[in-house]
């Protein structure tokens, strides 16, 4: 329909101007041939009518702007701004295809006219700037024309309100675009586009409008820019560029809202993020199947692109899964997902995208090797012995495995059953892994416990699929004596010193001492020193499976309480993943803190 | 590790003169308080150590809590030395519990 | 524009006489020699030099009213513009007059008005309060394990500081000037931008506009920031209400904490950008509409104007930055107002760069808004 | 008597080697304490000379209460020497105020 290619208008106006004098002139662009535009001042419902509105009025038939009269110094003085010298008169106009006499401006945002009134009268010409006589002073709105519509005049250039200000000078106009379109200045003065334009092929137009001032004596040139903005409206399909199919194969990645496969639909329109519906996309499932639309979903979002400078629009279309798939499900499909352009008038506004989904069940079963592990007989409670897990465990996602020791033997003699109190097994938090270490450090000491071997079961927690592998532990070294049994176990985190950490019984130690790093570099940092129950394990910057059953295992990996001195934390805020100088840890907090002896020993040393 | 301490003793060994030979239990605060230190007491330790002579200060300050009664009680005892003999009230002379401070 | 070719920080500042032309500065002895002629001028160098003995020089150079004022006398004496020739007998006498006087200028290396400011917050009861609070709100830094940053406590957090503390602490976190990537990257990062600011995605302008404006604070206080920083294409000044530069800043600083929060893209010192967290991708026919409501920030010279101007005067922490924004108690107290104004309507006594600052003449800056860049 | 000091230090001055070049107000406790002392600190003044040794204890007491901070601040500060720069809360670092405990 018919629309105002401006989105406001600016102008002054000044006491003493006749009634009668135009002020400015409204453009109305056509939608087709056939529409007649009615020019109106309307009044916004919200809004009363403003005292100044009858100062004003527009022929209905050419959109130009009259004074209703001629405008005194006592009308400036009755309107209620402070300003001395120029005070703001705001009208609205709006342009219909049909006659009305209710004036009300229609609800799409009408278009805004804001005069200057200034309280001088008009100047004269000798007081006039050339510019004054070219262009409107403060014009800062730029016409935006709707592609594939009719010709048509959109702006006055001259200054109605100058018409008679310079009578003997002739004013003419000219224009130059960039990149070059279908403009032109009539011989009102006005510019015109003379074709229809495509957004696609060009979005912006930046015109030179030059101003020749002819006076007797001289010829003033004087140019300023506009740019012509071209808007968009659906006049494009949309269409694949390269394969409208994916392949797909969901094998251990079998979680909910896990997404597979990306298919693009591009379209040379351009679409808003929000607003009136334009370029609007829907999408429907052509297939039947309840459990498709129980199981799938699409993931739909679109970006912006520029090819070429012009803006258009990339849809992304990923499969979703709207539920974990269960590990025995086992099926292939071929998805076909309509993609429909809504708004797009041709019949070809659809496009097809298929998904050819192949499910594969998931087989829980152990690597077929035999797994060995050796464990000191001097090793403390919770020594890591090592892991263990189904094969793939690393991909698994959207289901887990439990893992339980059994003993293989289950007629074997009391003794020997007492031996396999030995070792134990805990699930990773991500319950993929399955970690094996000392429980029952006693057992281990029992010279009658020797080489122990285990049933691992690994059962897949909805569908109960189990699988199992014996494991062998190897236990070696001798059993730790009497007098050295009696030794308390303590965290190993508390010692400060090497000497004092390596004579200590740890918790968690895997030779039953602990062992000490000593850091080298200087400041905060990660390669600290501390006394571990096991440098290979502890720390590392990750609270095992192992390490979170007791917070004095590796305080370094797992404490949540405060850490005194420089330091910087873990990434989850626990642990301490730097440290200056040497880190011990008591129940309630931690010290990063350079030890007496070796800072007066550093300080020989390290100058 | 800071904690109270207790010890059998009269009142005239006490120090203060007081002739009662009352026995008493005395309470009092004793042990190490580093585990308790905080950012605050390691600034210390390096100020005391370097940071204050580079800033021309000679301030003495503590470099971790000291281990302190976090409550007194008193002894009340009868002093039979004089006559008549009377009770006396000594304040604030025994840990009743201890803590670094 | 006139290009301020004094710059009290950088040693580019001396400027090589031409071939014949009258070297335009003073052999350091011969001016020293010229100050103890003058009663006023040598009295206050005798009390310049108690102040740079000691250990304690930069704190007394900072703090003590007795070294201020003895350096803004002598930064004006020929003891300021004085050099030293080489390999004249003369050199080492003349060299300790010369790096006594310009202490500052051996550590423009070091030279950061936002590290200034954050010392100067640190060291106020109740900037430093205020500061601690929100960057621990917004920071993940505190070692709560699980919690992340809430954006809304965050901006509420943000809101406290800049309404709470005074305009001459917060403004210059904000709006330090600054000539080192560290020095920009630290001002980038006064509204711990990771929670404040940035997002997974950028929405559209116009959408982030539109929630602003269901938002009655919001929407004020954008209503504000256009009122006072809006500058409007063939205006004479760079700001609106007669070049008033600190009204600009006050409403762009009362915009941070809110859906609009504005800050700079990255910490480019040079030519650096501020920016709400938004794209106009997605516009679709309200694009240019889009491109004028993000230049009110991106292209905005009365936001620029300040920090240009505090730019060219750069730090000289002895004397112009500390000097100007704390209240003089001595003279007619001027708050930290508006840079501009404040360089014309402050009395200070005698400084010849202010006369030099007056008669800059703001080039009009105004642009049409163009065609935007095809990219 | 023991009371506030203050001193402006740079972060990386404290000893605790984070590299903040953000100077900060260190407020620390300092000065004597000998006027709070109660009865208790004067029996422990007498054991530590006399009464300990006398009973075999070789515990080491204090005699008079200590100029400790009572509560304490912390610094927020910025360290823009890692990349990306980071905030770093460094907790009860500072003395909000101080007292004979």
């Amino acid at each position: 329909c018919l629309y105002v290619p401006q989105k406001e208008y600016i102008e002054t106006v000044y006491v003493g101007q006749q009634a009668g004098t135009p002020i400015l002139q409204v453009h109305a662009m056509q939608d087709n041939k056939s529409e007649k535009p009615h020019f109106y001042l309307c009044r916004t419902k919200t809004t009363t009518p403003s005292h100044y509105s009858s100062w004003f009025y527009m022929n209905i038939n050419t959109g130009t702007l009259f004074l209703n009269k001629t405008l005194e110094e006592s009308d400036f003085a009755q309107l209620y701004q402070r300003s001395p010298s120029v005070r703001k008169l705001f009208l609205y106009t709006m342009v219909r295809s049909e006659f009305t006499d209710k004036p009300l401006c229609l609800i799409r945002k009408p278009v805004p006219i804001i005069l200057d009134f200034v309280n001088a009268t008009l100047p004269q010409c000798a007081q006039t700037d050339t510019k004054e006589l070219c262009f409107p002073h403060r014009d800062t709105s730029n016409p935006h024309i709707m592609e594939n519509r009719f010709p048509g005049a959109l702006r006055q250039l001259q200054r109605l309100s100058r018409l008679n200000v310079c009578p003997n000078y002739t004013i003419s106009y000219s224009v130059e675009s960039d990149p070059p379109g279908p403009f032109a200045v009539n011989d009102n003065k006005e510019l015109v586009v003379n074709a229809q334009l495509d957004r696609e092929e060009n979005e912006c137009y930046r015109l030179l409008l030059v101003c020749n001032v002819q006076s007797e004596t001289t010829i003033i040139k004087v140019e300023t820019t506009l740019n012509v903005f071209v808007d968009d409206e659906d006049d494009n399909a949309p269409y694949v560029n390269g394969t409208d199919s994916a392949d797909i194969v969901i094998s251990y990645n079998r979680t909910k809202g896990g997404t597979f496969g990306t298919l693009y639909v591009f379209d040379r329109d351009i679409t808003p993020v929000s607003g009136n519906n334009h370029n609007k996309y829907l999408g429907t499932w052509l297939n039947t199947d309840p459990w498709i639309k129980e199981t799938f979903d699409i993931k739909n979002s679109f970006t912006e692109k520029k090819a070429k400078g012009i803006r258009e629009t990339v849809h992304n279309y990923q499969l979703v899964l709207k539920r974990n798939l269960h590990v025995t499900e086992n099926r292939t499909l071929q998805l076909d997902y309509l993609v429909n352009d809504t708004i797009y008038p041709g019949l070809e506004g659809t496009v097809l995208l298929h998904f050819n989904v192949t499910i594969l069940p998931v087989q829980i079963h152990f690597p077929n090797v035999t797994h060995i592990f050796t464990v000191s007989r001097r090793a403390s409670a919770y020594a890591q012995v090592g892991k263990i897990c189904v094969e793939n465990c690393q991909q698994f996602d959207g289901f887990s495995v439990i893992y339980r020791l059994e003993v293989p033997d289950k007629n074997m003699s009391a003794d020997s059953q007492a031996c396999y109190t030995a070792i134990s097994i805990t699930q990773s938090p991500n319950r993929k892994w399955g970690h094996l270490y000392v429980n029952d450090s006693e057992a281990l000491c029992k010279p009658e416990c020797q080489d122990l071997q285990y049933l691992v079961v690994a059962q897949e927690g909805k569908e109960q699929l189990e699988a199992s592998t014996q494991i062998h532990i190897k236990i070696d070294g001798t059993a730790i004596r009497a007098g050295q049994k009696s030794q308390q176990v303590l965290s190993c985190a508390e010692n400060r010193q090497r000497a004092d950490c390596e004579s200590t019984r740890g918790l968690g130690a895997t030779t039953g001492r602990c062992q000490w790093r000593q850091g080298t570099e200087k400041g905060i940092t990660e390669n600290y020193s501390t006394c571990s129950p096991d440098l290979q394990t502890c720390p590392d910057s990750v609270c095992d499976a192992v390490e979170s059953k007791d917070p004095s295992i590796c305080p370094q990996d797992c404490t949540k309480e405060p850490v005194i001195g420089g330091h910087e934390r873990g990434l989850s805020g626990n642990g301490i993943k730097a440290c200056y100088g040497t880190c011990y840890c008591f129940t309630e907090r931690c010290f990063c803190e350079k030890d007496d002896i070796e800072q007066t020993l550093c300080d020989e040393m390290c100058k | 590790l800071c904690s109270v301490r207790e010890l059998e003793v009269k009142v005239n060994e006490l120090g203060l003169k007081y002739k009662s030979e009352e026995t008493v239990l005395l309470r009092y605060c004793s042990g190490k308080c580093d585990k308790h230190r905080e950012n605050y007491d390691m600034v210390m330790k390096h100020m005391m150590t370097v940071g204050f002579r580079e800033k021309g200060r000679k301030d003495k300050v503590s470099i971790q809590p000291c281990c302190r009664p976090t409550a007194f009680e008193h002894f009340t005892v009868l002093d039979t030395t004089v006559n008549p003999s009377r009770y006396l009230n000594i304040h604030n002379v025994s840990a009743k519990n201890c803590g670094c401070v | 524009m006139i290009t301020l070719a004094f710059s009290v920080c950088s040693p580019k500042r001396i400027i090589k006489p031409g071939p014949g032309a009258q070297p335009e500065w003073v052999n350091c002895i011969e001016a020293s020699e010229m100050c103890n002629q003058d009663p006023q001028c040598s009295s206050w160098y005798r009390v310049m030099r108690q102040c740079l003995v000691g250990k304690e020089k930069d704190a007394m150079l900072d703090n003590n009213r007795e070294c201020q004022a003895a350096l803004e006398v002598l930064l004006v004496s020929p003891l300021y513009n004085c050099r030293c020739k080489r390999s004249l007998k003369t050199e080492q006498q003349c060299l300790q007059i010369y790096w006594s006087i310009n202490m500052g200028r051996n550590e423009e290396r070091d030279c950061n008005p936002c590290l200034d400011a954050a010392k100067a917050c640190n060291l106020n009861g109740s900037c430093k309060r205020q500061r601690a609070s929100y960057i621990n709100i917004c920071s993940k830094a505190d070692f709560k394990p699980g919690e992340t940053c809430s954006r809304k406590r965050c901006h509420k957090a943000l809101k406290a500081f800049i309404d709470r503390v005074p305009s001459e602490f917060t403004h210059r976190l904000l709006f330090c000037p600054c000539q080192t990537t560290g020095c920009a990257e630290r001002r980038r990062q006064t509204i711990v931008p990771d929670c404040s600011y940035k997002d997974k995605e950028k929405p559209n302008c116009l959408e982030l506009r539109k929630v602003c404006h269901q938002d009655p604070l919001c929407r004020s206080r954008l209503a504000d920031y256009k009122e006072n920083c809006g500058m409007t294409p063939h205006a004479a000044s760079t700001c609106p209400n007669q070049d008033n530069h600190q009204a600009c800043l006050a409403s762009f600083a009362r915009l941070v904490g809110t859906d609009v929060t504005p800050n700079y893209v990255d910490s480019s010192f040079s030519n650096w950008t501020i920016s709400p967290w938004c794209t106009c991708k997605g516009s679709g026919n309200q694009e240019e509409e889009c491109q004028n409501f993000l230049r009110y920030f991106t292209n905005n010279a009365c936001l620029s104007k300040p920090s240009q101007l505090m730019n060219s005067l750069k730090c000289h922490k002895h004397a112009m930055w500390n000097f100007l924004l704390q209240p003089r108690k001595s003279s007619k107290s001027c708050e930290l107002q508006s840079y501009a104004t404040l360089m014309v309507s402050c009395q200070i006594p005698v400084f010849s760069v202010i006369e030099l600052f007056s008669e800059i003449t703001v080039a009009v800056m105004f642009f049409k808004c163009g065609c935007w860049r095809h990219d």
